[in-house]
């Protein structure tokens, strides 16, 4: 959260860089790249200000389409690095965004430590239950019967991964799901997350056109979340453990105090410390 | 008899204070103006097992192992046994131990040293709270000649918070250990101390290393406890605090190095500290560091290796992993400390490195250096600080984050300066950072990252030289003490050589070296790996002079002056 | 599970090794290794037929202390070489073990993953909320405020890590408590544990007594669990969410089919496989 | 005029079909007894940009390619410039393209080659669903000289699912573009095959190390894909189950290598594939499997580095990581494909010796070996297989899993063994596998572990030697290939030189490669990385004789004959 009220006014268009997307055409991703510029917009959040860090995928690719500060990391690990940067400059606005397969298979020790401790920042999965990247296969969030995986040719036989389940298991302080078909409906998801206290954690479901062409028909399956987001975490758990994967809206907002270590005020210098050492 | 140097160990079973008797005999020598040393070791035991302190008094700068030790004194025989290839003595030496303290080991017998009882519990007995270990203290400070005052005003300040009794029947055990020490068989004194004119620090390696990050200016730490690494976190995560830095304590080492990633990129200098496990789950990202040139320093601390190994000994067999343990070629400096005290201005050179080529930084030091205390005069503050080039003024045109100069170094923003915004990269990239697979961006960038190691300017820093003569001894990191102990040995003997401790181990210096190696016909490489990793490296990058002899072999024990000085008389 | 009818039967001390343990006296995992051992007799399974795996930490000491096959790993694998184990040999009893530090934070990714794949084996944590190995820091299990680590000084100001729940949200099949202090309850779960198929998890709350005295006072906390353990997961969630982290028993039985890939009746030779290379 | 060997590129833009029509070449040249190879090159999309078929045809065995390409065959212009780069041409080559395929990309242009018009659409239009792609192919075989049979078969036989539409256009495609070859200006036509007496094979290095892994006797794999080792791993998914054997998509490299240390603890010989990051993951885990002795296979398939570097293309520079990656002292087996074909042996070597000798083997193979496809004659099984020394009879005493023998293999029991439970460590460990950090178990085990390597007769297939005369051209992994070719061409120009392609990178073998040199007065060393890894390696272990240069360059452009024949040529 950024103040907004002095910072001149922008325009998604101020958050896109020249470079050009590897993307499929028709990716779901691009719609995300969308997304994510109008919240910045809407946010007015001067773009020096923003840092955009990921892991590798499809998606992951993300940062260097943006005109803000970007980090593409190694695989699995944007969530330690958007915490290094957070922890050590408060005033910035630091949001991570990736993959399914970076986000929740090799990344997932580092989603359930992000979401346990709680820094004040934004993580945003693309999730097209594949791996595009390295040309499809199953990711955690794989239905076990998809076959279409050279690696898993019977399917998986492991019952999909629940992002959202476990953030709030793990202790996310704010959970949605979008879909990237609906970019404003996305942009004001992003907006909210970013403006919400403490580790946020939004799924878009953003279909991957060449490994998982049948995901076009999600756009006929997401459709509001029926009640309004709950802050009850045993409340939470029972619906979204039974929700159709497709629920999209704010689910789940608490109100647990961001992570920051306190910096003390008055800082003694180097000199102060040896004392400890004199004999 | 007087000595310039005096070496004792305390050992008993877990409980029995041996730590702290050692702690107060080093202060205590410290506060005399000696100079003290002292290392530990201790059981397979968690915690509360059989222990000993191996400590070494000298009149001079004392920062390794002598030979052999001249008293052991024992507070009881309880598994002491288990210690004995630690403690090498001869018939010289003399092992005090209570007719009481349970059977007397046969591994300690065979050392043929002279024998001598203490009846510590009979004697504890007789004081009101009278406590074994520091009749001990006592009667050792008695046998080596330390002031009465330095012993017992080092009792009163530990004691302070205690209460007056435990402080009067301490006061007390010493004075007995004292007095008894008159009967004893002789043991060499310390000769007086050599005028002080500083008051001397007691510190470990790691809270040395600690200090060399906080003077190079680091102030965000990411950490993952390991041993013997983890009391560099532990001094840093409370004085970083107050320097207004931060500590966090991440999932695991992949979480550690990336968090300090993380941090670098948004412009604070950072550093994570580890040993070996840790630092193998740490290459992949090491390379991240290297490839986005952002700088991070990261101490190891070696441990016996390999796999889980032996967590609580010191080795130098991490070093081809520092070297060579990133895929990719992924040039990065390494700096080894070669002493104790050298861990806190090695870590800040190497943190001021860091910041200056952008690159990561590899602080090679070992369980010996860093879980060893010893007394030193103060370290200046060399001055080295963590300093970046950034660009200045306003951005005119896309900003080129890896722009390809001269130097190799290339003006980094960090976040919040406007119109600086680019994305930093670990895939291959051109010079705005954007992912290319040209083979002329390739190539730039490799050259790139390799010139900015290569021409830097490092200043004598490179390496330690003493000494002249046509045989040279080469070696780095911790086993320099006893090779520099050796050495003069050598020379009282009559012998010409000097002496070569590598501090910069990569990139490699072969002209400062050649310089260095001038003349010699004869180099003697010293190290401790069961792989002669150090022997190795020196072959594949540089050309040595003369006839090369390699000494080498693992730990757990450490390395002895003795074992270096044979290699040069017996080398003919 | 194995065949229990045509065995010999054993005792606890014949699951015992001659090996000393290097715990200090006192440390709960004492009492752990005889309720393993007491499991292991009561289900007479031949002692070379278990395998039992372990990371690094006081606790994941324990194989050697055993007379079964053990393996005692890295810090955090315990349970990917578990499952390369059993999915490679069925017929094998296996077990996994550890600590707190190294099951949920080095660990946590392969503790989730093992979760959700659910493959038959048994996995037990001794949890002393601290990493006792490394002489006192706080592990994902200790309280926010507990200050007593040089580490975090000021406590880790972190939301505690609630293994039951997560174990929950990612799929565990078997779920319970258990307090090292009551040797004999606690081998009568790790017998139910191994007799269930597929993932089950075992929490036991197991003092350090060197680095958290204070846990010797758990004795006196502990409870057995009001009601009967549960298969609905929704409601196994809300009830762990909300419980108080000593209530002890079996809290949830699912009945997910153990993830085992099938192998093939017939057996093809090499050189049939060569023919798909034939021009 | 005729040729031994024609080079032809086929290239255009997403949907142009040039893999296909590169795949149905190889196959038609293989089926006519002409061997193939063929390496793809994609744009920088992740999927369905422009893409080019590089495919060298040739009457004897050919497994990389030539310096230049005597054809380049565009089905349209779009972003084809960007492969410029990798395919070199000169003014005899010739270039195809069609008129209406949009502008010609100034960088072929710049080529010199002679250039000729293929109007693909305007004759794909005249037939009912006439394909492009086919064109090209039915062209580029008329103008090698493949007979239209072998090209009409494979057709036949690739469409078979397609339906009798599909195909019937696809023939007169491809019969179009024989008819119009007719009238193009000449190149280079290959001779006549050289009778085969067996069907070859058409199979990637991938496939083959697949081939190799299962044939070795691998039955349990853990998978996290990445490239360019994913293919390896997708290959042996089916198969391994066709075998009765097991694979497990893991969470992450952590848990791949883990999950195959635990199967081969557990009696199975077990397998991963990975790539330079996901290697530097497993370097912890590598250890523990050397310091517990469980053998383990770990194909490593290299790519351009540092850090995430060049995914899609090839680079030798993991060889670092590789030998030294490992923390502590770690000697395990390194052992490299040095061709197409050999990734199938090296592969059955490597797992046949990790289980022999009970500790990890990496293979280190390379994106131009794995993801190339060639035609090659069937390789034969030359009956490698992991088979491990295990105790026998009834366990008498205690069983000693660590046993110290003089051969330093100690017999394995698996779980099941009645009497021979232990427990397998990483920390180290007496015979029993009991922890302890006594020096003399130690260095007991660290001699056994270094041991074991170095004592076992690996026969002659450490090295692959060719020729002889006083220049030795030494070499390992995918450089082979061109270096085979350019001495080949250097005796052709009447000079003697020796090819010494080393297989067996790890343990070292200093006297086999002493006496493969003996009286060799220059060594050329050839390989493909910016800081010269292998070079460096060999100086570290081996001593050279005469005077030695080192050729080394990074990727991603691979390393063509004429380069390393000028080197030869020029070293006078
Ligand atoms: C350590 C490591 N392992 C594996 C890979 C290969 N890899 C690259 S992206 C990827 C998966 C990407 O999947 P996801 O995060 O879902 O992104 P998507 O491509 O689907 O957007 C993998 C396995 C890698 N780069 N690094
Ligand atoms: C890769 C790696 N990182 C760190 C360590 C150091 N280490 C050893 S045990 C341990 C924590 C153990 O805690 P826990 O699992 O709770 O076991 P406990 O000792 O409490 O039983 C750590 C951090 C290590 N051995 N390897
Ligand atoms: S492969 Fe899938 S996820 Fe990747 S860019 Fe293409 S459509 Fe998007
Ligand atoms: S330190 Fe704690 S966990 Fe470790 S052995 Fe001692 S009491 Fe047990
Ligand atoms: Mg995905
Ligand atoms: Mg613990």
């Amino acid at each position: 959260m950024e103040a907004t009220s002095t910072c001149p006014s922008y325009s998604a268009r101020d958050y896109k860089s020249e470079v050009k997307p590897v993307w499929c055409p028709g990716c779901g991703d691009y719609s995300v790249l969308g997304s994510i510029t109008k919240a910045l917009a809407e946010l007015s959040i001067p773009p020096e200000s923003v840092a955009l860090v990921s892991g590798i995928g499809c998606s992951s690719r993300l940062p260097a389409y943006t005109n803000v500060f970007g980090f593409h990391g190694v695989h699995g690990r944007a969530l330690p690095i958007a915490t290094g940067i957070k922890v050590s400059r408060p005033e910035l606005t630091v949001i991570a965004s990736g993959g399914d397969g970076d986000g929740f298979s090799i990344g997932g020790n580092h989603f359930m430590h992000a979401c346990r401790r709680n820094v004040d920042m934004t993580y945003i999965v693309m999730d097209n239950e594949v791996y595009g990247m390295t040309k499809g296969q199953a990711s955690p969030t794989t239905a076990p019967d998809w076959e279409k995986s050279k690696l898993t040719p019977q399917g998986t036989g492991i019952n999909p991964f629940h992002p959202l389940v476990i953030a709030l298991a793990a202790g996310a302080n704010f959970i949605a799901r979008g879909f990237s078909g609906d970019q404003n409906g996305t942009a004001q998801l992003i907006t909210e997350a970013i403006r919400h206290p403490g580790f946020s954690f939004v799924q878009l479901l953003s279909p991957c056109v060449t490994f998982r062409p049948e995901q076009r028909d999600w756009k006929d399956m997401v459709h509001p979340a029926a009640v309004d987001p709950t802050d009850d975490p045993a409340r939470a758990a029972r619906r979204l453990m039974t929700d159709d994967g497709f629920n999209v809206g704010v689910l789940y907002r608490g109100s647990r105090k961001p992570f920051q270590p306190e910096r003390q005020a008055s800082v003694d210098s180097v000199a102060d410390l040896e004392k400890e050492f004199v004999l | 008899m007087t000595a310039r140097s005096v070496s004792i160990t305390f050992a008993g079973s877990g409980g029995a204070g041996v730590m702290t008797a050692g702690n107060m005999l080093l202060d205590a020598a410290g506060r005399a103006g000696w100079y003290a040393y002292m290392t530990r070791s201790s059981g397979a035991q968690i915690r509360g097992g059989e222990a000993a302190a191996m400590m070494r008094l000298s009149t001079s700068p004392v920062q390794s192992h002598d030979d052999r030790f001249d008293v052991l004194v024992a507070i009881d025989w309880q598994n002491v046994g288990r210690f004995s290839a630690e403690i090498p003595m001869t018939s010289d030496g003399l092992v005090l131990g209570d007719p009481d303290g349970g059977e007397f080991p046969e591994q300690i017998g065979a050392k043929g040293a002279r024998r001598a009882d203490i009846p510590f519990k009979k004697m504890a007995k007789e004081i009101e709270g009278g406590r074994p270990n520091m009749i001990a203290l006592g009667a050792v400070a008695g046998l080596v000649g330390l002031p009465e005052d330095a012993v017992l005003g080092v009792v009163r300040d530990s004691l302070a918070k205690k209460g007056e009794a435990a402080r009067t029947a301490s006061e007390a055990s010493v004075r007995a250990g004292m007095a008894f020490a008159a009967g004893l068989p002789a043991c060499p004194r310390l000769a007086a101390a050599e005028g002080q004119s500083e008051r001397l620090w007691s510190i470990t390696g790691n809270e040395a290393a600690g200090l060399g990050a906080v003077r190079g200016g680091i102030r965000f730490v990411a950490a993952y406890p390991i041993t013997p690494g983890t009391e560099v976190l532990e001094w840093l995560a409370p004085n970083l605090a107050k320097l207004g830095g931060v500590l966090v304590q991440a999932e695991d080492e992949l979480a550690s190095i990336n968090q300090i990633i993380g941090a670098s990129y948004a412009g604070v200098p950072s550093l994570t500290a580890t040993s070996g496990p840790g630092l193998a789950l740490m290459t992949e990202s090491l390379g991240l560091a290297v490839a986005s040139e952002t700088p991070i320093t990261v101490v190891n601390v070696m441990r016996g290796g390999p796999s889980t190994g032996i967590p609580v000994k010191s080795e130098q067999s991490d070093l081809n992993i520092a070297l060579y343990g990133l895929h990719g070629d992924a040039p990065h400096l390494v700096v080894a400390p070669n002493s104790l005290a050298d861990c806190a201005f090695s870590t800040q050179w190497a943190v001021h490195l860091a910041d200056s080529l952008q690159t990561a930084a590899i602080v090679l030091s070992d369980q010996s250096l860093g879980q060893s205390r010893a007394t030193i005069a103060p370290p200046a503050d060399p001055g080295f600080r963590a300093i970046r080039l950034m660009p200045e003024g306003e951005a005119a045109e896309r900003y080129r984050r890896y722009t390809n100069t001269a130097s190799g170094v290339s003006p980094m923003a960090v976040p919040g300066m406007k119109g600086y915004q680019y994305t930093a990269d670990g895939l291959e990239h051109n010079e705005y950072g954007t992912p290319s697979s040209a083979a002329a961006d390739h190539s730039a960038q490799l050259d790139k990252r390799l010139r900015k190691l290569a021409v830097h300017d490092y200043g004598q820093h490179w390496a330690d030289i003493e000494g002249d003569g046509d045989i040279a001894v080469l070696t780095w990191g911790s086993t320099t003490g006893p090779v520099r102990e050796a050495l003069e040995r050598f020379r009282a003997s009559g012998g010409r050589a000097r002496l070569v401790s590598i501090r910069l181990i990569s990139p490699v210096r072969p002209e400062q070296l050649a310089a260095a190696l001038e003349g010699v016909a004869r180099v003697l490489v010293v190290e401790q790996s069961h792989g002669a990793q150090f022997h190795r490296y020196l072959r594949a990058h540089y050309d040595l002079p003369g006839s090369v002899r390699a000494f080498h072999r693992p730990g757990p024990l450490p390395i002895r002056p003795n074992e270096i000085f044979r290699q040069l008389a017996d080398w003919s």
